[in-house]
């Protein structure tokens, strides 16, 4: 089972003072009342003004080229800025896609115009992204998508509609898959391409999707007639499926399918302790045992990215199983503490009850289902 | 089902569909009371339900109660039809008239007794009821009291009552009630046994309770039925993956659990107020409740996660009824104390309820 | 929903009496020392003594005409006295599945003369029988199997190999499910017939398929030119497998299906109350409110099959979550007591604790997967 | 790996696949010792890793030890190699020479320790240990012991010694040793911190199976992957079907998990004998062995539910180690002794080992 072997990371001595830092900064904010820790907050937790703040600190793109306003680091320093953002509830949501998916994208397949032009904007903080990848009638099956981009002088006109997109109300601009050629039967994952679209440009017309809690972070976006420059084509014409997955990878083994329901069990371990309930304590240490292996399946992962080795199957593989923990936490403290669960509860622990219960059902279903990432998972273990 | 009963349900079912609908309870989770629906239950003679004619009810018996419960779970009926048939039965028990006002209760498994002293014909009253149900639209809200002479049932209007506004996951409205040394001289108070009235709240409204998510599960398993009917993917209805099978058999097998333990709790409460088969089904209702939110919403994935789909109505209703009248954790602890009377393998004897029968209780 | 709708059962006043009969008769034979409780007994629990004395009783083939031998009660009479043997954890291999299955078998398909000659047997406990249905290449695809009989003047020759045939070792015939004539891939389940083979006659070999416990209780059995008479033959020639699918959906819903691991919950119970552990006991109490709803659905579905109710689905979906409970069983009583699981433990709890671990992997593959049977409870879902 | 580790991995995993065998494992449950297999150990210098040479050890570090245990999980090797290792382990810390003598340590995780009256030259010994692996075929057994002078760590030749046979639930031996005023002149005794040995012992213990169970259930992910491969059903390999495939990746999650957490312990182990990381290791594989042991026999079916098949020499000591040295239950009582000892806020720092640090012991 060499596909299922992943590295044990002994964090370098240096990155202590890097978490250091992280910490501090952190604890200055919170002091200072800039945001309140809130769970899911990479999805949830927008505020322009912190993205703008860990910016400045150097903790956006920190990984890309100094020459595009990157850092240079490691993705295990990356990895450490992230999960102490994420462990504390903080609100990252802004800068969230352009960091993790947006800016890797054109590391990787943009172009120099379009690296120089993004990145220093994503790095500052200044400039958010989302994925426009879902259609209304396409869940997990995306291949059937819609919407279609038609050759122009100089440049597509775009067509079409996007579904689910997190943070468009909120962000600039919008990376597209859609088709630039007919559907084949035979190649139905052909004749897609990447277009960045400028969420602010004539014919972009966002509609909010509310959330149950009745929130909103998603979003409907309707693209009439929109005209693409030839300069925001990501990649080549046609490679957009193969591109789009690439991006998706990204998404599956970061501590941020672990740690959206982390806020409520650092809270509920807080009130345990104040209240000396050892028995309560005993689940909580089964919790953490659950979590620390996560963590460090995560982590190894992060190693195996920086190392250039395929980790495709135990990303998916951690996400599936991290993805279920986070929905376990909320039913885990429910029953461990006598608190009722409310958005509007006196105690930050019925807060972050409430926003775990409510936000879980999405935790299992976002960047790739339980089903399709356990399909994933099989078909690699059966192939080795 | 009786007949009697079956007709019953019909009309009830008819008066949801037409008066408990989407925009009605959307409606209700921005503040607004379902007056309709309340008026036309009230019309119908279905809010004094399990109560004879004499004390002011309508007759029929608690199994007829709680299956209109159990409709109203399953529409999501935003009015506290539960709290205002708990009341009356309550009154009821006492040998007191009952009212098809708008009458609440506090679902907080711990409540305490607010406190009352007699001035001249009536009342002053002190004290704050948390976690009560659409205290903000009642008119009067029965709870437990203390009194220079003892403890007492009251039933207190809640016109000069300070509310302060609170809600549950659901967006179902959770007050908090105050009263900071009112005088009332319209309030209703009989003496009681403090614990055993105490316990007679909690046993019936945790019933009200199961029923209600027996209710809310069976709707979302058929809005999951329909789903996997309609949502074609890779070119076939859903229904025909096996993993999505797997769900849909997971899911059935909770809602068909909870469906049957409610039904027994129900049958129970006509012999006896108390008995552990209202324990156990709060337990196995509420483990019902988690399970089957969670498989429904993976099923019906982003779509049941909108505002829109109604999906929600009932999931969001199950994750705070779970909590009303006690968790699994608090029954568990009720079990407790009668499992810790049992001799050498008695266990048997209380599952199969041939021995350990509690007495029934006269109050 | 209407298919998911089980009735409450209230059981009838005059059952008690029946109920204390048959405890009296358990403690008198425990005192006896005529055994000793064990999970799984109506697998593992075999004593020809004992299920004479139940036959003695009355208490086999209870629901059977009393021209048969049968005592004429209710299915619901029947469920009581099976409950009690199986919550004591009573040795009743022996006749348990010719009291199940093949006694009802024959009042459905069976002639007059074979009522005649194998119920009353079967009720006094001194004829017991097996099931021939698995082949070893046809695990749950029954449809592929290969045993065949071929006619001859007056009977059959059998020749083929069941696999997985419980209790043969102890019993005296087998209902075999064989093809009569050869398979026709557009009807894969026709042609098949079952016949009951004497299990003494020539040609017919028994060898032991010992369970990963070391212990005894499967078999396979080989045919080889075994004659089978006529009047052997249960039911019509080419009905065979609609027959043996009646046959199986007996199995589904009775209490062996949640009581198998019983024992232990008695024993766990016992344990905690001598050392007043309410922690423990706080747990057992979820344990028991999911038992008490397992048994007041598999009532109900006792009840409907008195009615002549449908209840398929139902008692699939029982089946599946009362093994599912039966193997948690074994997985919470170690994590609640301090006891380690041996099968030679001194103490009681220990011994039980051992069996419903080793046992478990049983539970949730014998009539029927789990798998099989929620694809069972999903079309029947779907299709209501 | 270094490159010399892979080296003893290739060899250690020849010497299992010739000497550690179906039939010597089958045979060992019927009682014989597989000397072969130990012979085969003692020779290529693998009884005593992980302790430098000017001790009589091999060298090498805890990593490799524990990789070969690892093998030895996986392959169900029927001997005491991690006991005998971890005797030598502690002889090594108190500065004693260890040998290569067949060695054991009970598995239980509270044994109350024997008592030794200092006679003449030797010891006249009294006590019983329980849960001794293989101690009918042992040479020596190292306990803890109290003496009039204070606590010791004892390393005790057995063959004076009561043994009465005993199993876990893979049909290994795990034997009560009784001594009942038995003398000894050459029992080896260390002045020790006794509840520091006794914890040394636990956590060295634990180590142990959690590797040998991540070995363990490397086995059955193959086994598991080899049969669904191979079986067809319904005209097709049964790993098309999703349902299997959902257990698969189930499975593989386990294993991984598993062998993630074994990895992180055996990491730390060599910068300090007690960190959290092997309490939740223990916590986390003990759970793996529990769900995957689960998903495999569903998967395998009938088949892998005989004694013909070999999943069960996996599935049984999964079963069996996973309460060797402790159980869930036992190790999250440690870890919550760690937590009480937090501050506010202070859980991840916790989780992440960036403070709280315990101090390296010196022993």
């Amino acid at each position: 089972m060499k596909a299922l072997q992943i590295p044990v990371v002994d964090l370098p001595k240096h990155t202590e003072d890097l978490r250091s830092e992280v910490r501090q900064f952190i604890k200055d904010e919170i002091a200072s009342g800039s945001f309140e820790p809130r769970c899911d907050s990479w999805l949830s937790g927008f505020s322009a003004g912190f993205s703008r703040k860990l910016g400045e600190q150097g903790w956006i793109g920190m990984t890309w080229p100094k020459k595009y306003g990157g850092g240079e680091r490691s993705s295990i320093e990356r990895y450490i800025v992230t999960e102490e953002l994420l462990s504390a509830g903080a609100p990252v949501a802004g800068h969230w896609i352009a960091d993790r998916q947006s800016g890797p994208l054109f590391l990787k397949f943009g172009t120099e115009e379009q690296r120089e032009f993004f990145l220093p904007k994503i790095a500052k903080g200044e400039c958010f992204f989302s994925i426009g990848l879902s259609e209304p009638n396409a869940g997990s099956d995306l291949a059937a998508l819609q919407t279609r981009a038609v050759k122009v002088d100089k440049g597509w006109i775009l067509n079409g509609s996007k579904i689910w997109t997190s943070g468009a109300h909120n962000a600039h601009y919008m990376i597209t898959l859609c088709r630039t050629s007919p559907m084949n039967p035979d190649n139905r994952h052909g004749g897609m391409s990447q277009l960045v679209v400028d969420l602010a440009a004539p014919g972009v017309t966002i509609r909010p999707i509310h959330l149950m809690t009745g929130e909103h972070h998603f979003n409907e976006v309707f693209m009439e007639d929109v005209f693409v420059p030839d300069d925001m084509v990501v990649g080549e014409i046609g490679n957009g499926w193969k591109q789009g997955m690439a991006e998706l990878a990204y998404e599956r083994s970061g501590p941020e399918r672990f740690l959206s329901t982390y806020p409520l069990l650092n809270e509920l371990t807080n009130s345990l302790l104040e209240n000396g309930d050892t028995k309560g304590l005993n689940e909580v240490s089964r919790v953490i045992s659950r979590l620390w292996t996560l963590r460090n399946m995560s982590l190894g992962i992060a190693q195996m990215l920086e190392d250039g080795i395929p980790s495709n199957i135990i990303a998916s593989l951690v996400k599936d199983q991290g993805t279920k923990f986070e929905q376990e936490m909320a039913e885990i403290a429910r029953l461990i503490v006598s608190v009722t669960p409310s958005t509007q509860s006196d105690s930050r622990l019925g807060r972050l009850m409430a926003q775990s219960i409510l936000q879980s059902p999405g935790f299992t279903l976002r960047g790739g289902t339980t089903e399709i990432l356990r399909g994933i998972v099989a078909k690699g273990v059966i192939q080795k | 089902m009786s007949e009697m009963q079956e007709m019953i349900m019909e009309s009830v079912t008819k008066l949801f569909d037409k008066y408990s609908t989407k925009e009605v309870i959307n409606e209700s989770e921005n503040g607004r009371w379902a007056q309709e629906l309340w008026e036309q239950l009230v019309e119908n003679g279905m809010v004094t339900v399990a109560i004879p004619e004499e004390l002011g009810g309508n007759g029929g018996d608690y199994s007829d109660a709680l299956s209109i419960l159990r409709l109203a779970g399953k529409y999501s009926a935003p009015i506290p039809l539960a709290e205002t048939y708990l009341a009356n039965w309550i009154l009821m028990g006492l040998g007191e008239n009952v009212t098809d006002e708008i009458t609440t209760v506090s679902c907080s498994k711990d409540v305490n007794p607010i406190q009352l002293q007699k001035n001249g014909d009536g009342w002053v009253v002190f004290g704050s009821v948390k976690q009560v149900p659409w205290a903000r639209f009642a008119k009067k809200l029965l709870v437990m009291g203390e009194t220079s002479e003892g403890s007492i049932v009251a039933l207190i209007p809640l016109k000069n009552a300070k509310i302060i506004q609170g809600e549950n996951l659901a967006g179902e409205a959770r007050d908090e009630v105050i009263f900071n040394n009112v005088y009332l001289h319209d309030c209703k108070t009989i003496k009681v046994d403090g614990v055993l009235q105490k316990k007679n709240i909690l046993y019936g409204g945790a019933l009200t309770r199961t029923a209600m998510m027996a209710g809310a599960l069976e709707n979302i398993m058929e809005l999951t039925v329909q789903y996997t009917n309609e949502r074609s993917q890779f070119g076939r209805p859903i229904h025909r993956f096996q993993a999505v099978q797997q769900h849909l058999a997971m899911l059935a097998g909770e809602t068909a659990a909870a469906s049957t333990a409610a039904n027994c709790a129900v049958d129970s409460y006509g012999k006896d107020l108390f008995t552990n088969e209202i324990a156990f089904a709060k337990i196995r209702v509420n483990e019902a409740a988690g399970k089957a939110s969670s498989i429904a919403h993976q099923v019906l994935a982003a779509i049941g996660f909108t505002y829109e789909h109604t999906l929600h109505h009932s999931s969001r209703r199950l994750w705070s009824w779970r909590d009303e009248f006690g968790t699994e954790t608090d029954w568990e602890q009720i079990v407790t104390e009668q499992l810790v009377t049992l001799k050498q393998d008695g266990l048997w004897s209380m599952i199969t309820g041939n021995e350990n029968k509690h007495q029934k209780v006269e109050l």
